[in-house]
């Protein structure tokens, strides 16, 4: 047993550093870490910039230009990547319709849609959740009808992340309604540009626009992007479910979160003396790194593990539910960290360089209310940590 | 000891229900702030018209004579219909200074026009650097002709942007954060050398950080012996925060109502969701909070005539359980929600939004519970801790 | 609204006070303070002290010497008497049995076990749990059967509080065995020295004797012991559950507790300084302060409803949730508070005057991780919290 | 990174793993609590047989050569076990302290018995006021002839009443608290001027007062350097809260066994109790809790050997989330079984009892958290906070 990277291990942290500060644009950095929003461009040239280094996808096998790193390499890449203020790669295509291509997909559609995704010619999105089907995946009700070489859509998704930049949308559709709720189901490949398309924004309590509504009305899809069988389309769902998810705990995001903290409650004065050394507010912090370093031990256990072959399986459960409330925690004092200064309302703060006229609180404070809003996502999104307390009970602890 | 309301009280509450029940729904609310100044300037007329404005004000200053449990019943529904009107700016801080410290020449002149709804008023007291310390005022007053000359910044006013009349807090003598050497003057809100930057709130509000450089103010502009503010200044607030603990168990209140409806109804698995147990449970956890927040409001509002420590330790008491109240209330209403309750065009995101801010004004949970150390430990210990709740003083 | 006494009510508190100080003996005001266990003796002699001043039957009607006491009453007497360190009455008997005899008693059983009880003739203890049966009450399995002019009784109770003690035990027992779960229960009136009744002690976690187990072994039970009608008995058993609990919250309780919890923490020393000056743990403090502050605060809301006649109901599953909360956390403090010193095991610390040889930390902290650990207790009892708040959950919030 | 045994460390687990099953089931354990000393003699011997006694020891002192890895893999299965054996005092801390300290003579001379379990000791360093801090020694050590006479008073000295032998700390110079000027000795237990007075302790343990009155000791019962024994306390107390840490993890481990076993047999309303979704979900968060606690454990057994501060980081922080997951594990333990979790006879409350007592020895969180953040803030703060935890030193 042996905590320490190994010496190839090391070697490989240096390169992901040394790649990271040649190659990470200095700009898409210091937003990422004053935690403002990224646009489509930005995200772009940076997935760009991982591709030509041929890291972009690190999930796929090697043969169709994956990394082949191990869980532990990833891991790296993840914690290095966060420190220097990368974005995250957008999943949706590489990391989500990908493997499922992979998998379950023709020969025709790997050639087609896999380069492209690398390249960023596609940006796609996830058609999964319904207005009616939240966590209950298997109730949904978009229909597709076989109609000669094309299926006709007809429904409505929602939660669709980013869908306003994307081109592409994967869904699950219901290809015949008499089978039992999982069966039945399809994993159709669409093209948004198709007539019967209507993409209406969700504005989030804090006021950003991340997710979306994706109408259909009668959209016609060829058979031909039809992945894997028909009404086994839930056989595709499950293995996205359950593909390994490496990052799940957000190791990386939450040690980022939490050196911002730091510096936020060294500079915040309480009765003249740095808010870091309020008795109080302090141990909280220390709390906090605490838990996350035996989080990330954890993950560390967890991603030995699948190296060795174990499959993750429920533990990316766990991980998942102390990932989001480690996070939830540090945005939380963040928020609290900075005063009445968490109350005014700047959106424009989030995006751009800076607001006019007199400045409003120190140029931290603007997004802390917003972001501590917006992620309470994190319990929800990804199957509600309360839906991931059932899993773990009936899956480790056979309750 | 009684907790029935009198036939007063129960009128009182039950005309601002019925007000906020049929004009403030939550679409109504949303279109009132894009309105100029982020409230109805019509809404605040039917206040007015209502007497409500006048609540806080003895009747020789026009009021009503309303006293805690008054200011409890209005905030509570004020809470429950997320109103943006600025009663608590105006009404309790603004106002409530001018009665407590103003000559009978600025009383009339002000508080008349006040509850009538023609004046609206801010208080400009917090700084970019007093985080919640009511005594840590930079800005200076410096002696100029028979008034004042006020020069320093202030920061977060509630309704600042939009206020009429501000009255400014500033130091004649002492220490940054002394309490002695503070004083309150009236300032016009457009006077020369006022700039503010006005902005919405996290929660709807509006709010303005406010530059003063230089600000010339007459003698009739000075509230009360100059120096000597702090006791009213923090008697005031008191009634704000009572006044704020209110209106978060009206907000609490419509949040839980709203996650009780969603769990009814919401069918996950086939059955709604409120079945399920670790959600019943969720649910029961928020109405507990909710009714130790409640008690608490009652409490607070009970007990601001009584003398200084009593009164301050239980404010500070009740603003503290109440932000942890909040926000518990907050998370999970969203939480049980899910993703319905992180959208804008629900009702519960703001709600949320609200509770939570509720924090950020008058003091935090940490700052109060602090102040309550304080304020306890100057007591004998015994008493303190033994001493029964409904004891007269 | 006035949350202050009435002058009427202040007299009634001052007359209570003046009563504590002249009749409670002091030795076991002592020993309560402390903390100690008291003995059969001394929570008689204080009962029958009681009884001498009309105060022991607090809930009964005026007209078999009850008090006539509104709950504001009650609510005064319990708190003063915890001020004083007057123990507590023992239910079984007065505030159990009786009202049950009260309401569906014969005359004969009232005349003949009423001034008993008041008297302290009587030492009750309760039948109701079974081995297979803990919150689900109805699932009983004690079988009576009716030969002649008798019952004859087979089966187990247990968790019988301080049934060492006593003479009588009220039993909830099967009459019918083909009935429907809730039905042919009936309640019985058992004297313990009837053959075939065998008592076994339970030890709990800290090593002290409060419960026992009962085996009834063919026991004979006159007929005329029934209460109420035969099969009838899950009415009395309802009755008794849903009977007013004015001190559900213990507020007295945990307000004296809080008291000793602060006068450990300014003992004890940390780092040089009492403890009670610690940042940290004085906010635990102030926190649970301001909780039973507002925990009192609702007591007196639902006490004042139940005086207007409205029914306190469910409320009373969150105030006895919420009491049983703050009691704990200040029991958990209070273990805390005393570091090292709450390892040493010494039970004879908790009845006796002193022990031997050196002392073992100050006198205050034998009984501190004992009585941690025994007040585990309070969230399981009585319905547990779990319990409470499926009935919160249908009664107050309909779902 | 690698997460895997040696086949001798596992082969080290396996062996104490049946040992532990074979003869230490819970009504065994129980019976052992009898004994006049507290524990048997008899499996004490067995432990030695074993090698168990030699572990953490060199091969040139007799011992096995383990480092924390051994020592966690022993102590989680002891904390399965509830094991009563002073295995902690005598071997973790005493026999530390010789090896650490001890001239070449005194290693011979006690080591060797020790780990063949015919000399059992203690550490008697705790004092009726040093609650958790290490410098706190008031007990003086006097020059006497070429040795020194020691007076003072010694607290919670575990396995103090039957240990044939003690290390005591006393101070030869300096403030009551100053980390300088301690020194330690070896006593015989019997020596003159010496009172123990001997107890249970609320886990099944034993423990000691120990009175030093005037008590001599020779020149060959000194250890190291008089005055300079602090960082070598500091060192062998890690160990000990890196021991404690992994008995703490076998106990949650045996504790959400037993409550998982209990929810699955248990019925109410007609279905195991386990079908709650409350209770479901309240048993993963004690498996949650006992997994953090695992890492922790693991991270604390990696870092005995690194320096200073980032050991005595880890272990402040280990010892600090043990705490809070005990606490966690042991409540929830009890209230999921109900009244049977209360009960003498059951394991789980012995458990429990354990779990929540290590909390007390040699550090509770509080305690560790506070030293954590004094660790920390020493450091340059970018780099404690963003550090890779699995970056070589």
């Amino acid at each position: 047993m042996d905590i320490h990277y190994t010496p190839e291990e090391q070697a490989f942290r240096d390169e992901v550093r040394t790649f990271l500060k040649n190659k990470l644009p200095e700009d898409i950095a210091t937003k990422v870490k004053a935690g403002k929003h990224l646009g489509k461009e930005e995200m772009v040239r940076w997935q760009k910039i991982l591709n030509e280094q041929g890291w972009l996808a690190q999930s796929w096998p090697v043969e169709y230009g994956g990394t082949g790193w191990t869980p532990v390499q990833k891991h790296i890449f993840d914690e290095e990547s966060s420190k220097a203020g990368a974005p995250g790669v957008v999943p949706f295509g590489v990391s989500m319709v990908a493997p499922v291509i992979i998998k379950f997909g023709t020969e025709a559609q790997k050639e087609y849609y896999l380069p492209r995704i690398l390249n960023q010619d596609d940006w796609w999105c996830q058609g999964y959740s319904e207005p009616g089907a939240g966590s209950d995946l298997a109730g949904l009700k978009t229909r597709a009808v076989r109609e000669g070489d094309h299926y006709v859509v007809n429904g409505q998704k929602t939660w669709t992340t980013l869908g306003q930049y994307a081109n592409m949308i994967f869904c699950l559709v219901r290809t015949d309604p008499e089978a039992k709720k999982q069966e039945g189901i399809s994993f159709l490949l669409i093209d948004m540009s198709t007539p019967g398309i209507t993409v209406r924004p969700i504005y989030t309590i804090e006021g950003g626009h991340e997710v979306n509504e994706v109408f259909f009305e009668d959209v016609k899809v060829p058979v031909e992007n039809l992945v894997g069988e028909e009404n086994k389309g839930w056989t595709c769902a499950k293995y996205l479910l359950t593909h390994e998810r490496t990052g799940i705990a957000g190791v990386g995001m939450a040690k980022e979160a939490l050196s911002k903290l730091k510096s936020i409650a060294w500079d915040q004065k309480k009765n003249g003396r740095p808010l870091m050394e309020d008795p109080l507010f302090r141990n909280r912090v220390a709390q906090v790194e605490i838990d996350l370093m035996a989080m990330e031990m954890t993950n560390l256990r967890v991603l030995a593990a699948a190296k060795e072959g174990g499959a993750p399986g429920a533990e990316s459960s766990m991980l998942k539910i102390k990932g989001t409330e480690v996070r939830q925690e540090i945005y939380d004092l963040m928020r609290r960290a900075v005063g009445p200064y968490a109350i005014p309302f700047l959106p424009e703060f989030f995006d751009a360089e800076a607001g006019e006229g007199p400045e409003v609180g120190p140029e931290y404070a603007p997004p802390l209310a917003g972001r501590y809003f917006n992620n309470r996502k994190l319990s929800i999104y990804g199957g509600s940590n309360e839906i991931q307390k059932n899993i773990i009970s009936k899956m480790i602890l056979g309750l | 000891m009684d907790f029935n309301l009198t036939d007063e009280q129960r009128m009182l509450q039950d005309t601002v229900a019925r007000m906020i029940r049929e004009q403030y729904d939550f679409e109504s609310r949303m279109k009132l702030l894009e309105e100029p100044a982020g409230y109805s300037k019509e809404i605040w007329s039917q206040f007015a018209d209502l007497g409500l404005l006048g609540i806080p004000f003895s009747e020789e200053s026009g009021g009503f004579g309303g006293g805690g449990v008054e200011l409890m019943l209005v905030m509570q529904e004020f809470g429950r219909g997320l109103v943006v009107e600025p009663y608590l700016p105006t009404v309790v801080l603004a106002g409530g200074l001018i009665e407590s410290l103003g000559s009978d020449a600025q009383k009339e002149a002000l508080l008349e026009p006040l509850i009538g709804g023609e004046l609206v008023m801010s208080f400009a007291h917090g700084e970019p650097q007093s985080r919640y310390d009511l005594s840590h005022v930079e800005t200076k007053a410096e002696k100029s002709g028979d008034g004042y000359r006020l020069t320093g910044r202030k920061a977060v006013v509630l309704n600042g942007d939009s206020a009429d009349k501000l009255v400014v807090s500033a130091r004649v003598s002492g220490d940054v954060t002394d309490s002695d050497g503070i004083a309150l003057f009236v300032v016009d809100a457009n006077a020369e050398g006022v700039t503010r930057r006005g902005y919405q709130t996290v929660d709807g509000l509006r709010a303005a950080e406010i530059i003063l450089d230089g600000v010339q103010v007459g003698a009739d502009g000075v509230l009360g012996e100059p120096g000597k503010a702090f006791p009213a200044i923090e008697q005031v607030v008191g009634r704000g925060i009572a006044a704020l603990c209110a209106e978060a168990v009206g907000a609490m209140e419509a949040a839980c109502g709203w996650t009780l409806e969603y769990l009814n109804q919401r069918k996950q698995f086939g059955v709604p969701i409120g079945k399920f147990q670790a959600l019943q449970h969720r649910m029961v956890d928020m109405q507990m909070h909710t009714e130790q927040a409640r008690s608490m409001a009652i409490l607070a509002a009970s007990r601001l005539e009584e003398d200084y420590e009593l009164r301050e330790r239980t404010l500070s008491a009740a603003k503290a359980l109440i932000g942890q109240a909040g926000r518990f209330v907050s998370e999970q209403a969203i939480q049980l929600h899910g993703g319905i309750g992180m959208t804008w065009e629900y009702a519960v995101a703001h709600y949320a939004k609200r509770l939570v801010m509720i924090d950020h004004v008058l003091g935090d949970t940490d700052q109060h519970i602090e102040r309550y150390v304080a304020l306890t430990d100057n007591q004998a210990e015994g008493e303190a801790a033994g001493a029964p709740l409904a004891a007269n003083a």
